[in-house]
């Protein structure tokens, strides 16, 4: 039913890596459900039915799914903290399509018992950390925990991902440099999608080519297409191989493009340049999955009608269940200052 | 005279430094041509350009390092965190080089940092932040904390004027909806750091506030007023410098105490109050010095949950009843 | 039993707390080989390995980040800051990631954060602060104080076997000075976090304080027995979790509190126990509520500035008589 | 009496720069005069004369000086901001003897007035802002005053320089990115001598050649030997009169050794490398200007004695002027935390 595993070979850095047709067609599920659950929860958010600011991934499907698919899931898995356009990550991590949707709602079965909003998604049980607002803090906590690994000699990985704008953080330097320093299994994944904000990434940093800052701590990096799902794939997947045996931390550019605004309330009308906004929207990471797998992998349309049915079908059930789920008792908001245990 | 909103009040106290003083200027993230993610900035970098209004990288550490060495440099650097509690991250730059450089050398640090702060807007833990208590403790710093648009105005331009490093404490919460006849331009009224404000005068207890709580402190009195209690208000205005005689002579008067903010209870500025009220005016109080605050947590996102967290206008009001009756 | 000095016994405790569990580590600059700027980590390396004794880059914010990361992924880190001053750099890390962490998500971040703390030691603005004040406001995060021998090492272990993150001020000044038979290993005695001590018993007033004025405070309790006056000592031990009930018996027998602390006056935290004596034991009290404290400016270098900056025996003495005759 | 000026040509990416004879003996004459200050203060260290640390730059003192004299000095000249090893910095952009060693004593005549120590050193009249301790922080300062500069079309730079274990630092990462972005004149200066307290460089970086670390932000660096006080001279005047000249930051990195230890009291032979010490020795920076004022300059041994001879007078005076100041009063302690007036 499915041909055989064809070899994909993003840069020359790194080594070719296997994508078998039912890969591909997981690879493409996880965009496509990625997708549905965003364009349902922008469409609860214009309701009024969530809470806070709505950020959306669109069209950076293929960086969120091609960077968690290479990892193991799990409480003993590998650690993983997403970037916020990423919510393909937490999907493919583990995390229940309706507790995203509680989350967004702000309902009790929220990851964070609605104590914190949008992408601010975490647990334990995923090996998922919950990000915080302020962006690159999550880079020093990945080094952290791929020390913990290292420590205890366990093949585990640890990966965060983030906006062009975060390498303007000091955290992103102490934590990429000691990550080097240690020789820790910790994997960056750098989204350039051009914009942080209202701000074109020439005013964050003279170095738009964000792999070549990987050079002042000496990490090996690469960069990629980050709207070519198997590219990010394979990018990923030799770099947390590499990381997993020994290698050392490893960093992968994506380069894509923000395909709106910043959230779902910014007027990015007024400062994106439509005509580039138009081209990338050419260059949509699902469509171009599509045609690949279409056309050289020679899938049906069927398979695939069947595939975005599937993801239309969980993001009902998904959206259903939030909505029956209550909202947290006002006494949640006393609890969990401290923790009892650590374990 | 147009009526203006807290926000907009900020923004024509931003236009009428730049314009009185070439050596001011705004920095930070967004800033510029968007004129900041709440709009405060605007129409500044089209009016006096790019070199008067930076659009920065995401660095909020930079942005005040940055700040400090062109204040000493001679200019009046306005610097806006995205949102107050990123200033988390520029707490090193504000305590270490900011706070203590006129100390030691006598060379002054005239700089502002805006921090859009509080809660009540289902921001979640990390955009509702009161930045207030990081630096309240820290000698060397001005903190301000308007709770109206007059104040908004006249504090920041006072900010702005002021030799020292300030810490601007703007509520999100007020942005649209306190809102006032506010003069600008050649007729605004500057309004002095260090001077608290007796919003509403009164002889049965004290409520000494600032910030969002000033208009919940208000209803408050509003509703004891026709309970047959009479209460005085006192706007803070400024943490640092504290205005110690005004909240002195008010507790004298009325014999209690009661301290309200948003901000978390413990460690709050309130306790700093309570401490000074317990100490200088003890002989003069009737009853317990009472803090109505936020709960001791970080700030739950969901509104149910937020609303647990942030003292109400019903948490006051019992206080201010229970002290009433002592 | 050896005596030891409190610098001897948290090499102590680290070592005990490092045999006793293999997911305690230690990090920080120099902490290795060199065993850290002032041996507390000596030893350490050299018995359980570099993987386990990790000296890190010049990066406090990175180090705080990665002990967050370790402590999340199972481990115990115990981060050490080569001065407790630099801890500002790491500020971010630990009220953003560390303190909220757990009320979010329920997972709990078990992490030490020493900060060798406070004056005394001629080491001017950068090298003396007393940082409890930048987090004792901060939900989520145990402040604890030691100033004995004996608590040193009881306290850093039962901070290390806590399940949250604890920032451990370690004061300098007494890393020589205070010294006692500190039974350790096996027979080693933990002391629990949230439980203050009574120093000393007494009737006519209450001391209340923490770390290195302990000391001076048991000194002025002997001066004022001479003449009479009997003072009780409660050292708090940790800030965070407070015993509230210790404080209040204490102020409830003696009717009159005096909180002493090395720390600046302004928000530090004895404004927090004189609010909470103010309005939980106000029937109690038969005088004001003092505080004695180091002055609000930063702290000055040379040794006659520092000792006027800091709160002396006599300051306390002065005090306590003023208040004993109230 | 001079021969003509030389060139001197340090990295081929920089212009050459003309040292004259009267030039080459001023850097010679201010390296002198900061190695009797330290000598002296080592002295009155080891006598506990000076309360708290001391810190030497011994072997250093090619970079301090060679920072310092390409700047303008004076209050509306450059301003400079430099490390704790920089003694040399401090004395040529104009700080009076007798003043530092009064800062070392904690006198009244302190430029902190004895509110800090050691090379916490700074004023107004000198564009000297005081240092802090924590390391980095001075260098977004420092892009703070290069901006303040720009903004004012003043032809003015503004210079630090840090240890090369500064580097790890947020603030080195934040302070660069913005400097480049913002395209101010700030010239940023690594002295990268090995060793961070007790920590090697090695486990500080794995990108131990620092100028490469400048490429992260798009900034033109270049390094030169930091014991050779006419390559340092040279690489700074060339970055200064580009900064100077609308050139943007600049960054040069200058390799040196420490030559004992972090302070005073460190006991460093536990853990630096004895046959180092005494290669590095070998190439002290001042017996290297000496040579070559003698045998390539042709000046005379009897003309360096007298500068010798000027710069032990003046420490000489120094030291009586500071001894015979006073202490502050306490009451001191109480002044200066808020300003009256910024002017
Ligand atoms: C430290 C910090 N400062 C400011 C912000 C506000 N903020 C949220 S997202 C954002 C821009 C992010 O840009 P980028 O990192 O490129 O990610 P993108 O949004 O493009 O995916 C900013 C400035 C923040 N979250 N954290
Ligand atoms: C932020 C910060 N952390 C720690 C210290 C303590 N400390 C003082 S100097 C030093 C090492 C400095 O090494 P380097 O930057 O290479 O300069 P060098 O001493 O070699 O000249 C350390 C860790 C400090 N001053 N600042
Ligand atoms: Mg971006
Ligand atoms: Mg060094």
């Amino acid at each position: 039913m499915t041909s055989p595993a064809r070899k994909i070979s993003v840069v020359p850095d790194l080594p070719s890596v296997e994508v078998s047709d039912d890969l591909a067609l997981d690879l493409y599920y996880w965009m496509t459900l990625t997708r549905a659950v965003e364009e349902r929860a922008l469409n609860l958010y214009r309701q009024g039915k969530l809470p806070g600011s709505y950020y959306t991934g669109r069209g950076q499907e293929a960086i969120a799914v091609g960077i968690a698919l290479p990892l193991v899931r799990g409480e003993d898995g590998d650690w993983l903290s997403p970037w916020i356009r990423d919510l393909g990550s937490y999907l493919v991590h583990g995390v229940p399509v309706w507790r995203i949707f509680a989350q967004f709602m702000g309902k009790a079965g929220s990851t964070t018992r609605g104590k914190d909003g949008n992408l601010h998604i975490g647990g334990r049980e995923w090996n998922i950390p919950c990000q915080v607002s302020h962006m690159a803090d999550m880079i020093p906590l990945t080094v952290g925990a791929a020390l913990a690994y290292k420590q205890r000699g366990e093949k585990r990985v640890a990966v965060t991902s983030f906006g062009d704008a975060a390498t303007s953080r000091g955290d992103f330097h102490e934590g990429l440099n000691i990550a080097a320093v240690l020789e820790v299994p910790a994997v960056f994944v750098a989204e350039n999608n051009g914009w942080g904000y209202s701000t074109p990434i020439s005013k964050q940093t003279k170095v738009t080519d964000l792999h070549r800052k990987a050079a002042a701590y000496g990490i090996p990096a690469v960069s990629v297409d980050g709207n070519d799902v198997f590219a990010v794939y394979a990018a990923l997947k030799a770099s947390v191989d590499a990381a997993r045996e020994g290698g050392g931390p490893q960093f992968v550019e994506c380069k894509t493009y923000r395909m709106g605004g910043h959230a779902a309330h910014d007027k990015y009308e007024s400062y994106m340049p439509m005509e580039v906004l138009a081209e990338w929207s050419d260059k949509d990471p699902i469509k171009r999955a599509e045609a690949i797998l279409l056309e050289e992998r020679e899938i049906t349309e069927a398979r695939l009608e069947s595939i975005r049915e599937r993801a239309r079908d969980e993001v009902r059930q998904a959206v259903e269940q939030a909505e029956d789920d209550g909202y947290p008792d006002a006494a949640e908001a006393h609890q969990g200052v401290f923790a009892e245990t650590a374990d | 005279m147009p009526e203006l909103t807290y926000l907009e009040a900020i923004n024509a106290a931003l236009h009428d430094e730049m314009d009185a003083d070439p050596r001011v200027f705004c920095l930070g993230e967004d800033v510029g041509r968007q004129g900041g993610a709440f709009g405060a900035t605007k129409g500044i970098q089209q009016k006096y350009g790019e070199l008067r209004s930076i659009d920065t990288p995401v660095a909020e550490a930079g942005i005040a390092g940055v700040a400090i060495g062109a204040a000493m440099a001679g200019q009046r650097p306005v610097a806006e965190m995205q949102f107050g509690d990123f200033v988390s991250i520029a707490f090193d730059q504000i305590v270490t080089c900011a706070a203590k450089m006129h100390y030691r050398i006598g060379w002054a640090v005239p700089m502002v940092v805006r921090c859009p702060n509080g809660g009540g807007v289902g921001g979640g833990p990390y955009h509702s932040e009161n930045v207030e208590a990081w630096f309240h403790h820290h000698a060397g710093l001005k903190i301000v904390c308007p709770a109206t648009a007059d104040d908004a105005y006249g504090l920041l331009r006072a900010s702005i004027q002021d030799p020292n490093p300030v810490v601007f404490c703007e509520h999100k919460f007020l942005y649209r909806r306190e809102k006032a006849d506010v003069p600008t331009g050649a007729d605004g009224r500057i309004v002095p750091l260090g001077k608290a404000r007796v919003a509403r005068t009164g002889s049965d207890l004290s409520i000494i506030t600032y910030a969002s709580t000033v208009r919940l402190s208000m209803a408050v009195a509003d509703t004891l007023e026709a309970e047959g209690t009479s209460v005085e208000v006192v706007d803070l205005r400024t943490l640092v410098p504290l205005d110690r005689e005004a909240v002195l002579a008010s507790v004298k008067k009325t014999g209690k105490a009661m301290i309200v903010h948003e901000d978390n209870l413990t460690g709050g500025f309130g306790a700093e109050v309570a401490a000074i009220v317990a100490q200088e005016a003890f002989e003069y109080l009737d009853a317990p010095v009472t803090r109505v605050a936020a709960i001791d947590t970080p700030i739950p996102f969901t509104p149910v949950l937020e609303r647990e967290y942030l003292p109400t206008e019903e948490d006051i009001l019992r206080a201010a009843r229970e002290l009433a009756a002592y």
